[in-house]
């Protein structure tokens, strides 16, 4: 316990530390990524003791603020959401030392200030035992984040996008502040209580509607994941990386830490949660499929992932409910072990990638190209994370979504009736998302990485990478591979907090069940390495000849005559297009001789489209309306004042002065 | 005493309805002033025991209500060129019966009203909630700057009406501090109602309507 | 004598500071009586002294807080008035400073004085001390607010006396001349038998002719004029003071009917006031293009809030409470930043104004961070006061009203939200200065030092302020948490 | 870890070949022409490997890296396929979704292969297979699904094992449409005709072979080899769900492949030749019925 305070607050430090040293950036900057990397080095400790230990560490102090306390509680299952946070908030904190992204007054301080003060503000919200403190930190880490998003806040769409999350969150946190007041309500007290009180149904309804606002959000479940993509794009690499990687995972702690507290798991609660999650990876990877921003492309992916481990949420429940432990500690456990598996892939594409835009000065795919050849390193573990992304076997999501796959099978094969259905269609639907998810980052990096240049860098670009810029990427990418080899220890170590999720689930069913991927893994890279060999040596016999790619005879203009990013998602945009319901401005080519021809394409967000700009327009026009009224005259000022009062006279009176 | 009483409330009574009736602003200046006047008069009347607090009770409003606060006004609206009410929203008759209806209304309230013990003038309630909503209903039907202060003025001087059924209860200090604002209060208006003269050259209160959402 | 002494000295201050000839010496008399009340004040925190002044006045927690807050905001207005003389010649020439302590002895004597009566004086005193502040004979804007102003405060006060003389009679009517009337102690001994109906009709006038002086909806609309015509300085004092003076005064009505048992026919007026309020606020506060009307209707939105905790009783009038403090805080610095952005980009116009965070640093900062206080976000003080307010509701078994609450504040931010980033936030504005320009001591540290005590109470309560908090809403049917 | 398993797994490597040539052969048989001899494929196999490598100057090292992707893959593939009909070589507890995905990882290193050389009709072959596979797949784990639902076992080893002759009487239904759905899946993965059309010489046509069309030597030898023993692999699926073996003696079990598989070539053959090619965007809607089809399988076993 003591460690993570000590981390705590060395993260306050640095949050504070780095104003002594304004005038120097660069010593600012070593003081902010230093307490970052420090307090997470404590902390990781901390979460890894606390991880294997049986029982929670708690802590609680008295703190002079009506219904508050300062308790802190570290069990398995915060620690298994406090492991990942320290490991890539260190990662992102020495990714945000090359990239000199704080342009503005407090310098690059100033950045590392909000930086640390999110990850203490993270850490709070996984180890708060009282609802006060736990909406505080809460609040502070959206402040933090909204703070580092808009860390280049001289462009517009910045602003915008920093806007939009910021009112996002805010309304989320209402939720949020509305369920912590029911629930104080209903046990009397405020501090976090591990047994569930009975509710009434619809109380358990509203409850559950509360919290999927509040917790959704900032886990990015559909439909309430509209401010990522915007956020995402606009923020910092490392920033995104951070946000993307962790802190939509603190939606996902809230979930798994309140949703027991409705009482016994219902199945509307769960069929609601596989539904959402399903219907949101689907839609999501599609989006993503369709972005041309790189960064928006990542923002999407991670939506189809919050998706992902929503519907694996859901399943555990559902397992819970129909009395399955089977289904129940596979669905669980799938959930855990997506949530790592994705932070630590994401982190590292959205550092690789943001490592890529920020030389290329752009993120648009379609003018991306040949990249890799300038930076192989970099290239090289980016092309990593996209294929763990990708969940191909050998990587670490493999191993996730097998889980989630796993328990969609389990759970077909032991449920009944409209259970098992879902069940089936959730397999058909996570089918179709994982082929959707390896077009998309076969795009990716396709497009953007391999084949030549579309438009040429700009000059002095791609010099070679920062150490500071690899290292980390490096070992976000080891950690891929390492799960993928190793997944049953990691298994074994969420096992404490899956015992928490699920009373009574046996997690050695889960650590057996995944052994075998690990070799899986190990024999397929064996293989592989074994076949490439052979072909080396069979390759390798004379000199191999380097020529141009054969392009049918004409070989002009190699760049612009490739396969754009567009084309390649055709087929798919195509077949979903009333889904999708793409804007499609074609012009020519007409004639025997046309001029010029252009396609352009645009897919919206139909939650955008459909769902929020009505909502929002309607409220605003009925306030309108109401501001209308106002006639800036003494006389009708003076009239509302009379309005008033006979109003309130007649209201109270008429009963009285009738009576004689 | 009573009738006599009775009869300065029914003289205020008519004043207000003078007022009502009455576009010309320099003369509404004058039926305030005599409306303060009769205002004097009324703790004499008013049936309470004639000590210090009535007599400088007296003094003080005949020499604000009936002295200074007309002055003020009447100075207030030296650079007026027109003085008279322009387009009131309802013209004197519909004043009038605006009028009319707020005293039936007060009457009638007055009477169901349970009254304090040793009330010495029965019209004082009535009369006092009669102006104050006559007051009312100058203050939001006319639209000159200072016939707007006039009728903040019958609406002080009701609930002044009213605050004499309590005159041996209300401390003397009270009483004077009331004065005392109600002075200040009608200077700062008057100030007010000649700047505006000076900057918009009229006294149409209508104009001062850019302040807005 | 004590408390005597604390109205007093800004009268007499207000009277010398006029005589005084030097204009160099004002500012040094406006801040010395400022400091002086504000010691004195502290003194009588400290020692709680009972009845004095021939017992018309006296001190109790519910005063001892409007006091506390008033003393304290006036005197980070009474600094920055001092770096705000430096550059404009002050509205109402020589009896600037005097007004400024007239309203403070006005404000002090509302604050303390038990008698209803006195009460009054001192609520209209107020309005008249203030109103020459706002007038600029110069500006039609200001002589069009001032008149707003004027008429229809003058209007609500007026209503309000005859509240007060309604209260007398029913004190009169029921229980017969024993014992001073309108003095609170022996009307809130005689509650019970006070007479029903008189009692209702003097609350309504109380809370009507009050309210209009505090704000509430629909007698509000003279405050947006007055706060945003108003040099910043006063529209701090305006509305980090004078609004929370009309709300004690109406509190002290609360206060009698919640004695004599009549609290079922209070609250429900109090919640529909309040929330009447919010919805204007928010309804202007959508799509407001001057910030200071923005933050004007902020403090309607505030005013609304505090009526509707008093309303719900209970934990959430500890809340109101604890949220006046908070706001009259928050809202006199926001205003105070406010001065500092007009004085350097010279307009109102929210659109006009961009890249305060390149350009003014500090202010900058502070106004990002007063939109957060003021939206009760934590650890700002207003956060427990919310809190504390929304869990009575809740428990009151009243969740619609937190919810209507929690979606109102939540339209609220997202207005203010839009004006204050895009003022903060953007690329310096190309000007003739380099940015970012050096800013003024005297103009900075006030908003600032009231900002970090708002923090400082967010992060923790001291007891004593949170006993005075429970002590005084017990006094209107309020419980501590 | 039987003999009979690696048995099965060393004659699928070996007549792996054999296939697409046998369906070739069909094909010409039914259009009247000779066509190639059946062991063409062992003797191209060999020239390619025997031929020096040329290299586009765009590409990277992950065009180098995927030819022995998608052959280790498709072998790993292969040990989990329960080839003698009784258990794979490394089966386990949901194999299957590993099976699927294994191919998957060949699919997208084609596509990034492809990508890799910056041409535009690779390009067009990466987008096609990606795009295509966005149905193929949801029908193939729908397959995976009817067959566990009939079987009531989560393993390739268990739905083609034993349990799927006792499911033969329960459940015929089911395991027909199964079997017709999965050969569609068939017909798309190992991108034979309709889907795709092998014999063309017309790049804007191709599916599989645009997409490899810049390898040469030794690579494109290995691609073709893996491409050829994906066909087995699915030919042996698409057997095994036909022809449940477990019960049989070892040695009959593993001999029976060989007919089985031919019979699935010849098949496949006679579709090719029977059906004209379809137009692109028409794939994926036959993709859907195969799903469809596997759907009603399930729903027939939803109670």
């Amino acid at each position: 316990m003591s460690l993570i305070l000590a981390a705590v607050a060395v993260w306050l430090l640095g949050a504070v530390g780095w104003a002594l040293a304004r005038r120097r950036r660069d010593l600012a900057a070593a003081i902010g990524a230093g307490a970052a990397v420090v307090g997470a080095a404590l902390g990781a400790c901390a979460a890894g003791s606390a991880l294997s230990g049986r029982e929670a560490q708690v802590l609680s102090a008295a703190w002079p603020v009506p219904f508050a306390g300062l308790g802190l509680r570290l069990d398995a299952l915060a620690a298994a959401f406090l492991l990942p946070l320290c490991l890539i908030g260190a990662l992102c904190a020495i990714l945000a030392v090359p990239t000199r992204h704080h342009a503005d007054g407090g310098g690059a301080g100033a950045g590392f200030a909000a930086f640390n003060a999110l990850l203490a503000s993270m850490a709070t919200v996984v180890l708060a035992a009282n609802l006060v403190l736990l909406l505080a930190a809460w609040e502070v880490m959206t402040f933090a984040s909204y703070a580092l998003v808009v860390t280049d806040h001289d462009s517009r769409a910045v602003r915008e996008a920093g806007y939009q999350y910021l009112i996002f969150s805010q309304l989320a946190a209402g939720a949020l502040l509305l369920l912590f007041l029911v629930l104080a309500a209903a046990t009397g007290t405020w501090e976090l209580a591990a047994v569930p009180v009975a509710h009434a149904r619809t109380a358990v309804a509203g409850l559950f509607v509360l919290m999927v606002i509040g917790f959704g959000t900032k886990a990015a479940v559909v439909p309430f994941h509209v401010w990522l993509p915007a956020a995402h794009a606009a923020a910092p690499a490392h920033v995104s990386a951070l946000m993307s990687g962790v802190m939509i995972t603190m939606g996902f702690y809230g979930l798994a830490r309140f949703l027991p507290l409705l009482g016994p798991p219902s199945p509307g609660v769960a069929f609601t949660l596989i539904g959402l999650g399903a219907a949101g990876a689907l839609g999501a990877v599609l989006l993503a499929l369709l972005q041309r921003d790189v960064k928006r492309v990542l923002a999407y992916s991670t939506v189809e992932n919050a998706g992902l481990i929503t519907l694996a949420m859901g399943a555990g429940l559902l397992g819970q409910w129909a009395g399955a432990p089977e289904l129940a500690v596979l669905g669980w456990s799938a959930a855990l072990f997506h949530i790592w598996s994705h932070s630590l892939a994401k982190s590292l594409l959205f550092g690789g990638v943001g490592a890529f835009a920020h030389e290329a000065r752009s993120r648009d795919l379609e003018g991306w190209g040949g990249l890799l050849a300038r930076w192989p390193v970099v290239g090289g573990l980016t092309v990593v994370g996209a294929l763990a992304i990708a969940a191909v076997p050998g990587l670490s999501g493999f191993v996730g979504e097998w889980l989630i796959f796993r328990a969609l099978f389990a759970g077909a094969l032991v449920l009944h009736g409209v259970a098992r259905a879902a069940m089936v269609v959730g397999i058909a639907v996570l089918a179709m998302t994982a082929a959707v998810t390896l077009a998309g980052q076969a795009r990716l990096i396709g497009i953007g990485l391999l084949g030549t240049p579309r438009r040429e860098p700009p000059a002095g670009a791609f010099r070679p990478p920062a150490r500071a810029t690899t290292a980390p990427l490096a070992a976000l990418a080891g950690s891929c591979l390492l799960i993928a080899w190793f997944p049953a220890p990691l298994v074994a170590a969420l096992a404490g907090a899956l015992a928490t999720l699920v009373p009574g689930g046996a997690p050695t069913l889960v650590v057996d069940a995944v052994r075998p991927l690990g070799s899986l893994a190990l024999v397929l890279t064996g293989v592989v390495a074994l076949v490439a060999v052979l072909r080396g040596a069979l390759a390798g016999r004379g000199v191999p000849r380097a020529t141009e790619t054969w392009g049918c005879g004409y070989a002009g203009a190699p760049g612009r005559t490739q396969y754009s990013a567009s084309s390649l998602a055709e087929p798919v945009r195509q077949a979903f297009a009333p889904l999708l319901r793409t804007r499609v401005e074609r012009l020519g080519p007409v004639g025997y001789w046309p001029a010029e021809a252009s396609w352009r394409s645009r897919t919206l967000d139909r939650t955008v489209t459909g769902v929020y700009r009505p909502a929002f327009g309607g409220v605003s026009a009925l306030l309108q309306r109401l501001r209308d009224l106002q006639e800036p005259r003494v006389t009708t000022y003076l009239r509302y004042v009379v309005l008033a009062l006979l109003v309130v006279l007649a209201l109270l009176f008429l009963p009285i002065v009738v009576r004689p | 005493m009573d009738r006599f009483g009775d009869v300065v409330l029914l003289l205020v009574l008519m004043t207000n309805f003078a007022v009502l009736v009455t576009g010309r602003l320099s003369a509404c200046i004058r039926i305030m002033t005599a409306q303060g006047v009769l205002l004097a008069m009324l703790p004499l009347a008013s049936g309470a025991r004639f000590g210090v607090h009535i007599a400088v009770l007296t003094a003080g409003t005949l020499a604000i209500k009936a002295g200074v606060l007309p002055r003020i006004l009447r100075w207030a609206i030296r650079e007026a060129p027109v003085r008279r009410e322009l387009a009131p929203s309802i013209g004197p008759i519909g004043g009038v019966l605006l009028g009319l209806a707020a005293v039936g209304l007060a009457f009638g309230v007055a009477t169901r009203l349970p009254h304090a013990a040793g009330l010495a003038v029965e019209g004082l309630v009535p009369v006092s909630l009669a102006s104050l909503m006559m007051g009312f209903v100058v203050l939001t039907t006319r639209q000159k700057a200072l016939s707007l202060v006039i009728g903040y003025l019958m609406l002080e001087n009701g609930i002044y009406v009213f605050g004499l059924t309590l005159a041996g209860d209300i401390p003397l200090l009270v009483e004077l501090g009331v004065l005392l604002d109600v002075f200040v209060g009608v200077f700062i208006m008057g100030l007010v109602v000649f700047q505006i003269q000076r900057e918009l050259e009229s006294q149409d209160s209508r104009r001062l309507t850019e302040l807005r959402d | 004598m004590l408390l005597l002494a604390i109205v007093l000295v800004p009268a007499l201050g207000a009277v010398a500071a006029y005589l005084d000839q030097a204009p160099a010496r004002r500012a040094a008399w406006l801040v010395g009586c400022a400091a002086l009340h504000l010691a004195l004040t502290a003194v009588a925190w400290r020692l709680a002294p009972a009845a004095g002044a021939m017992g018309w006045l006296a001190f109790d927690p519910l005063g001892g807080l409007v006091l506390g807050a008033v003393s304290i905001v006036f005197v980070a207005v009474a600094c920055y008035a001092v770096g705000y003389l430096r550059r404009e010649d002050p509205r109402g020439g020589r009896a600037f400073v005097s007004c400024l302590l007239a309203f403070l002895a006005s404000a002090s004597l509302v604050a303390l004085t038990r008698h209803f009566g006195l009460l009054w004086v001192g609520m209209e005193a107020t309005t008249l001390a203030t109103a020459p502040l706002i007038y600029d004979p110069s500006d039609r804007h200001s002589l069009e607010a001032v008149w707003k102003y004027l008429m229809i405060c003058s209007v609500g006060i007026a209503l309000a006396l005859l509240g007060t003389f309604f209260l007398a009679t029913a004190h009169l009517t029921a229980v017969g001349p024993h014992g001073a009337p309108l003095m609170l102690p022996d009307l809130l001994a005689r509650a019970d038998a006070l007479h029903p109906a008189w009692l209702r009709a003097a609350f309504v006038f109380l809370l009507i002719g009050f309210g209009t002086k505090m704000g509430l909806a629909p007698m509000h609309t003279w405050l947006p004029d007055a706060h945003g015509e108003a040099p910043s300085p006063i529209s701090a004092l305006l509305s980090g003071a004078l609004l929370n003076v009309a709300f004690l005064a109406v509190l002290r009505g609360c206060q009698v009917v919640h004695a004599a048992g009549q609290d079922g026919f209070a609250r429900p007026l109090l919640i529909g006031f309040g929330l009447l309020s919010m919805l204007v606020a928010a309804a202007f506060l959508l799509g407001q293009e001057n910030y200071k009307r923005m933050l004007a209707y902020s403090s309607i939105e505030q005013m609304g809030i505090l009526a509707v905790g008093v309303g719900l009783s209970g934990v959430a009038t500890f809340g109101a409470l604890l949220q006046m403090v908070g706001a009259s805080l928050t809202k006199a610095s926001l205003f105070l930043v406010a001065g500092n952005v007009l004085i350097v980009y010279g307009t109102k116009r929210t659109r006009e104004v961009s890249g305060l965070l390149r350009a003014m640093p500090v202010s900058g900062a502070l106004l990002v961070t007063g939109l957060f206080a003021i939206s009760a976000a934590p650890p700002f003080a207003l956060f427990p006061g919310e809190l504390a307010l929304l869990a009575g509701a809740v428990r009151g078994g009243r969740t619609w009203i937190a919810v209507v609450m929690i979606l109102l504040q939540a339209t609220v931010f997202m207005a203010m939200g839009a004006a204050v980033l895009g003022m903060a936030l953007g690329p310096a504005p190309a000007g003739p200065r380099p940015a970012p320009i050096r800013e003024d001591r005297w103009l900075v540290l006030p908003p600032l030092g009231l900002l970090l005590l708002v923090l400082l109470l967010g992060l923790g309560l001291p007891p004593a302020l949170r006993g005075a908090l429970a002590a005084a809403a017990a006094t209107v049917g309020g419980g501590a948490p | 870890m039987t003999a009979s398993a690696i048995g099965a797994l060393a004659l699928i490597l070996v007549v792996a070949p054999l296939l697409p040539a046998l369906a070739g052969r069909t094909v010409a048989f039914l259009t009247g022409r000779r066509g190639a001899p059946l062991l063409q494929p062992y003797r191209d196999l060999a020239k390619l490997l025997g031929k020096g490598a040329v290299y586009s100057r765009t590409t990277t090292g992950v065009f180098r890296l995927a030819p022995a992707v998608v052959l280790g893959a498709a072998l790993v593939a292969a040990g989990l396929l329960p080839l003698d009909g009784r258990r794979g070589l490394a089966g386990f507890g949901g194999d299957m979704i590993a099976f699927a995905g294994l191919l998957a990882l060949g699919r997208l290193l084609l596509a990034l292969a492809g990508l890799d050389t910056g041409s535009s009709f690779e390009g067009m072959g990466a987008s096609r297979e990606l795009g295509f596979a966005t149905f193929s797949e949801p029908a193939l784990f729908l397959v995976l699904g009817a067959l566990a639902l009939a079987t009531g076992e989560s393993s390739l080893g268990g739905m083609l094992g034993a349990p799927l002759a006792r499911a033969w009487a329960r459940a015929p239904a089911t395991l027909a449409m199964v079997g017709v759905s999965l050969g569609i899946v068939l017909l798309a993965e190992a991108s034979r005709g309709p889907v795709d059309d092998p014999a063309t010489h017309l790049e804007l046509t191709m599916i599989h072979e645009v997409t490899i069309l810049d390898h040469g030597g030794p690579d494109l030898g290995i691609l073709l080899y893996g491409s050829a023993l994906k066909f087995a692999l699915f030919a042996a699926l698409l057997a095994g769900t036909f022809l449940p073996r477990a019960a049989w003696p070892a040695p009959l079990a593993v001999a029976a492949l060989l007919p089985a598989l031919a019979l699935v070539a010849i098949l496949v053959g006679v579709i090719e030749s029977a059906m004209a090619r379809l137009r692109l965007v028409q794939v994926p809607h036959l993709l859907t019925g195969a799903a469809a089809l596997a759907a009603l399988g399930v729903v027939l076993r939803v109670r």
